[in-house]
């Protein structure tokens, strides 16, 4: 069945209202407005304002409830706008979320689902451009997933509310127009990586919204006879490595694409990881692509050139290749 | 003619449906009013007119989904009238507005190649082993000169394919050449190469050395070139920039002379494994280090540290060479010592002239670590120490 | 020992050391390392092989005769009489 | 709470009523060219216009002087153009050229100019209220009498940052203007469905802070009422409070769907839109005669189209100059 990710998000939210009276949903112009994106259009009037909350702009208070209605023994969802907007609310996510289970000797845990939009490319300059996925992906205690299909999008949400410990999903802001095929079997798992295309010769591992490009740049690598394996991630905390370990010692060569700042990114922790567990398979330095380490800037062609784009992808698998 | 073209109707919206049309061919349009209702993947919205006239055409139908920039009508401007005007064809789709392109910028390469410690990828290296080849002898052909993997499957295929060690010795003297090139073209880009020689009368030498074979049975003979190796390790002791390495922009001086001997292999190829701390050792035990070291050159059983690790290199034509030769630095090494042919030539000394055995000593040194002035003392004092066998 | 068995040792010996050396090549009467790259360590080790399986004495002063390879021959055959 | 200036007739002279009703043509007819060029993908991202607001920057902006810190949001157009930012260096902003306030870098929602003091727009709700109460410190502990003004809308009040700022500039006695533009919806959601007291000067006088309100849409009420936040906090008074209650016209930004209101509200707030009453209550008092207002209009739309035409003109940034400007790249 053709949808498009924003209505696959959409209707996992809306199986989930339906299925479980304890799941409500609650974030900015999630209700009258129908979402800043979309994904909540009808909510309110077909689950009522007691369960389509929209909140004033205070994101450190309506996070903070999210996680007080949840050890409450209600099953939250809660759309902070975009990751933008979450830095408000990282004491709530980072001092009590996560913490919790540990801190309170195993007592309390937090069952909350965390949505916010993220990453870059519409122009939005640099306050509305971030990708801080590796923020979140440091902290112990919460599970970080980045749904980059349509069937992901439709299929993590379940799982991810039945996990009694916080979960935090990045949408990509510019998946939401993405159109497909709802793949029969979406069900899933949150918790292991998934070859997107396979291939011998170098392994492209990325997440979210790079996964389009690294699929691009597998294309044109294949028309020059360079068989590249795509590797989403899926989950960027805990990183399912053992799907990494087990491409590297078939490529032995990898290229890791991420749309954060290379400094202390996503990309760096999955190096490290590489170099820890597959050293003796490395035929070459792992390359990563990432942003340009500049506060994204607003001009297309500026943007454009700040972020991780096909044409470097295609180079720094050629490099790894040393063709 | 006005066109009226569907608006970019949000950030994230590439097209739009168009539902509902809010006025007819023929009506007038003011500054700002709606003509069309639009479903963008959001929400219906109200689109404006910013031109005024009167509808001519309507040039798409409710349902239809067009992409943003798409001519949807057109309209009159004031004075213009039905009859004359044009019609428009079907819309081809508006080009997206050009934005200059970008040249994609090339990912950090890694550092450039540190010379000394080869480049060898750990899969290479462990493959290596697996197969039992010697790493060592593989040139690399991956980026920077690096062995990869590729590289041991050849070379482990090569030697499978031909028994006879010596028809696998082209493989290894073309992939030899490959390294040596590599170190010399490095070599010649990055070392300012200074050049200075000097003449050193050998009578004094020869004759020591004559009188010290006769007492030798043949088996320990010694040759002139231990004599100039350890002479030159003794001149280092005063010019410490001549011995050691120039790594990340630095010159860092050796603790010892670890000399290394070009050796010249007889299926091509030359390499200069070092003899160490020669500048404590004496002339018998310089005599049996380089009778191995040359044997096992040429067998090609060298140990990696003995390719690596020398902090100068010495080179020596013997008989057959020329008068004199100026060499080319191995990187990260800062100096190369060369000697000519022994000749005879003649020679004054005192105003008188006599014939004299002389060997031309030759220094190439890098100008980054040492000047030419230093480097002539240092040649002088080779020069002097030649002229004391009996010290060496 | 035979003239033929002499040559074949000087000849066998010489291979060790070059291997590349052909004897058919090599002519007696012109000077032999311009026919054979040895450098002095090649040429000591050639005499240490000659004095190993001979057991004849090569003083060092002795070089400057043995040119060419009857050189070398001749003077074998004087000191194995 | 203060009470709010006499109504009657315009007391100003002919010159500076004129010289204010310009400057309000100036900003409509600029915003009303931006919504055209973003249909025409011209201007992208996201674009927050001020059609219907214009009494509120004009009015306030008119009681500043060039000491004053100006710190704005991403509804900003307009008040950045009557504090001085030239519209040929907006437009050019907006187009993403290098010759605009901020290099091509901010666009619409990061207009800055040093010149003016103008320390731009924000794209974080109530993110600019911490940086007034910090450029207020630092006159104050340098002892340069000036006015600190922030502006923002009422669904800044929500946010923690408001009431943190309220509070420290109120506690150490700090120069700052909060100027609330209670435009009476925070995008989709109208103020009583995200504020307990919807009173939002009750709620500001909770920090012992003074406060007015004035209509928004009345440019003497709104330059009036300025004028008295503005002197008592120039003289060392501490903060002031000042709401401003208006209404954007279009919607939030390009474009959303609006269903959070009706059609009947919004025709009802045009209505009173500020330019046409201030208009046609200046021509009843013959401060400002037809012809007069139409040249005012000529010139407006002459001033748009030159910025247009600087802007097309303009160039891009070259993607060199990427990482120029960011310390640790």
């Amino acid at each position: 069945m053709k949808m498009t990710y924003r209505e696959a998000v959409r209707q996992a939210m809306h199986e989930a209202l339906a299925a479980d009276p304890r799941v409500f949903l609650m974030g900015e112009d999630v209700g009258k407005y129908g979402g800043t994106y979309a994904c909540s259009k009808g909510f309110l009037e077909e689950f009522g304002p007691e369960r389509i909350r929209d909140t004033p702009l205070s994101e450190l208070g309506f996070v903070g409830a999210g996680i007080g209605a949840a050890l409450g023994g209600l099953r939250p969802i809660v759309e902070v706008m975009t990751v933008n907007f979450s830095l408000l609310a990282l004491d709530q996510i980072v001092n009590t979320a996560a913490a919790l289970r540990h801190m309170s000797g195993g007592q309390f845990s937090v069952p909350l689902v965390l949505r916010m939009a993220t990453g870059a490319g519409r122009q939005l300059a640099a306050q509305h451009s971030h990708s801080l996925e590796n923020w979140y992906a440091h902290i112990p205690g919460i599970r970080v997933l980045a749904p980059a299909t349509i069937g992901d999008a439709r299929g993590m949400l379940g799982p991810a509310l039945a996990d009694p410990d916080p979960v935090v999903i990045f949408e990509h802001a510019q998946l939401y127009n993405l159109e497909g095929e709802l793949p029969a079997d979406w069900r899933c798992d949150i918790a292991s990586a998934a070859v997107r295309r396979e291939g011998t010769d170098v392994s492209l591992i990325t997440y979210g919204g790079s996964l389009p490009k690294a699929l691009a740049a597998a294309e044109q690598l294949a028309a020059e006879g360079i068989a590249a394996e795509v590797i989403d991630l899926r989950v960027l905390r805990p990183l399912d490595t053992a799907t990494l370990a087990a491409s590297l010692r078939k490529t032995h060569k990898a290229v890791v694409v991420d749309e954060g700042w290379k400094s202390g990114s996503l990309a760096a922790e999955v190096m490290a990881c590489i170099v820890e567990q597959c050293f003796f398979d490395l035929d070459a330095p792992v390359a990563r692509v990432c942003s340009e380490e500049v506060p994204i800037p607003y001009a297309k062609h500026m943007e454009e050139a700040a972020l991780p784009q096909v044409p470097k992808i295609v180079a720094a698998a050629k490099q790894v290749i040393g063709k | 003619m006005i066109e009226f073209k569907l608006p970019s109707l949000g950030a994230d919206m590439d097209e739009g449906k168009l539902l509902e049309w809010k006025v007819r061919p023929g009506d007038t349009v003011k500054k700002g009013q709606v003509v069309a209702i639009v479903d963008t993947s959001k929400a219906a919205v109200d689109v404006e007119s910013w031109s005024e006239g009167t509808v001519f055409e309507l040039l798409i139908e409710p349902g239809e989904t067009i992409p943003v920039g798409t001519v949807m009508a057109t309209l009159l401007e004031a004075g213009e009238r039905p009859e004359t005007a044009q019609r428009t064809p079907r819309p081809a789709p508006a080009p997206k507005p050009a934005a200059p392109t970008v040249a994609p910028a090339a990912t950090a390469r890694p550092t450039p190649a540190v010379a000394g410690r080869r480049r060898i990828s750990p899969a290479a290296r462990k493959h290596a082993e697996e197969l039992g080849v010697d790493i060592e002898t593989i040139a690399g052909t991956g980026p920077e000169g690096a062995v990869t993997l590729a590289d041991v499957e050849q070379a482990a295929a090569a030697a499978k394919v031909s028994p006879a060690k010596t028809a696998a010795a082209p493989d290894k003297a073309a992939e030899m050449r490959k390294a040596i090139a590599a170190a010399m073209s490095r070599s010649k880009r990055e070392i300012p190469h200074y050049y200075l020689s000097e003449p050193v009368p050998m009578r004094r030498a020869t004759e020591w050395l004559a009188k010290a074979n006769e007492g030798r049975p043949i088996t320990s003979r010694l040759l002139m070139a231990v004599l100039q190796l350890k002479a030159v390790a003794l001149a280092l002791r005063k010019f410490p920039e001549m011995n050691g390495f120039f790594r990340d922009g630095a010159f860092q001086p050796a603790a010892s002379a670890h000399i290394g001997v070009a050796i010249s292999l007889r299926q091509g190829g030359l390499i200069a494994p070092a003899i160490h701390d020669v500048g404590e050792k004496t002339l018998e035990q310089l005599m049996l280090d380089l009778t191995d070291l040359v044997k096992r050159a040429r067998a090609g059983s060298l140990r990696s540290s003995e390719m690596s690790d020398p902090t100068i290199t010495v080179t020596n034509l013997g008989e057959q060479g020329v008068a004199a030769v100026y060499g080319v630095i191995y990187p990260p090494q800062v100096a190369l010592v060369g000697f000519g042919r022994i000749v005879e030539q003649p020679w004054a000394e005192n105003g008188a002239l006599t014939v004299v055995p002389v060997v031309t000593a030759s220094l190439a040194a890098d100008h980054r670590v040492s000047d030419g002035h230093r480097g002539a003392l240092f040649l002088a004092a080779l020069r002097d120490l030649l002229q004391q066998p009996e010290n060496l | 020992m035979e003239e033929k068995e002499l040559r074949a040792v000087v000849v066998a010996t010489l291979k060790a050391i070059a291997p590349e050396v052909e004897e058919g090549d090599l002519r007696p009467d012109r000077p032999l390392r311009n026919q054979v790259d040895l450098d002095s360590m090649d040429w000591l080790n050639f005499l240490i092989g000659l004095h190993e399986k001979l057991k004849v004495d090569i003083p060092e002063a002795d070089y400057a005769k043995l040119v060419t390879l009857g050189d070398v021959l001749d003077y074998l055959k004087a000191k194995l009489k | 709470m203060i009470a709010p200036p006499p109504a009657g007739p315009v007391p100003w002279d002919k010159g500076f009523a004129q010289k204010l009703l310009a400057d309000m043509l100036r900003i409509r007819r600029m915003e009303e060219k931006c919504a055209e060029l973003y249909g025409a993908q011209k201007i992208r991202g996201f674009l927050h216009l001020y059609i219907g607001e214009e009494a509120c920057a004009v009015g306030a902006m008119h009681a500043l002087t060039a000491d004053d810190n100006i710190v704005a949001t991403y509804r900003e157009h307009g008040h950045a153009l009557v504090r001085g930012v030239s519209m040929n260096a907006i437009m050019a902003e907006m187009f993403g050229k290098s010759a605009g306030c901020s290099r091509g870098r901010g666009g619409s929602m990061h207009l800055f100019d040093a010149a003016t003091r103008f320390y731009g727009g924000n794209a974080i709700v109530g993110g600019g209220l911490p940086l007034a109460v910090g450029f207020a410190l630092a006159d104050k502990l340098q002892g340069r009498r000036a006015v600190t003004a922030c502006f923002f809308g009422e669904g800044a009040m929500a946010e923690g940052a408001f009431h943190e700022s309220m509070n420290l500039a109120a506690l150490w006695q700090l120069p700052v203007l909060f100027c609330c533009e209670n435009n009476l919806y925070a995008m989709g959601t109208a103020l009583a469905r995200s504020e307990a007291q919807t009173d939002l000067c009750a709620k500001a006088a909770s920090y012992a802070v003074p406060t007015l309100k004035a209509d928004g849409m009345d440019i003497v009420a709104v330059h009036e009422a300025m004028k008295l936040a503005a002197a008592h906090v120039r003289d060392g008074l501490g903060p002031f409070f000042l709401e401003l209650q208006t209404y954007r016209f279009r919607a939030h930004s390009m474009f959303d769907p609006e269903l959070y209101r009706d059609k009947a509200e919004v025709e009802e707030w045009k209505a009173r839109g500020p330019l046409h009453t201030f208009s046609a209550r200046l021509k009843a008092e013959e401060k400002l005669t037809e012809e007069e207002f139409l040249a005012f209009d000529a010139r407006a739309n002459a001033e748009v189209q030159a910025a247009v035409d600087f802007a097309e003109a303009a160039p891009w940034e070259p993607v060199e100059d990427l990482l120029k400007d960011v310390h640790t790249p």
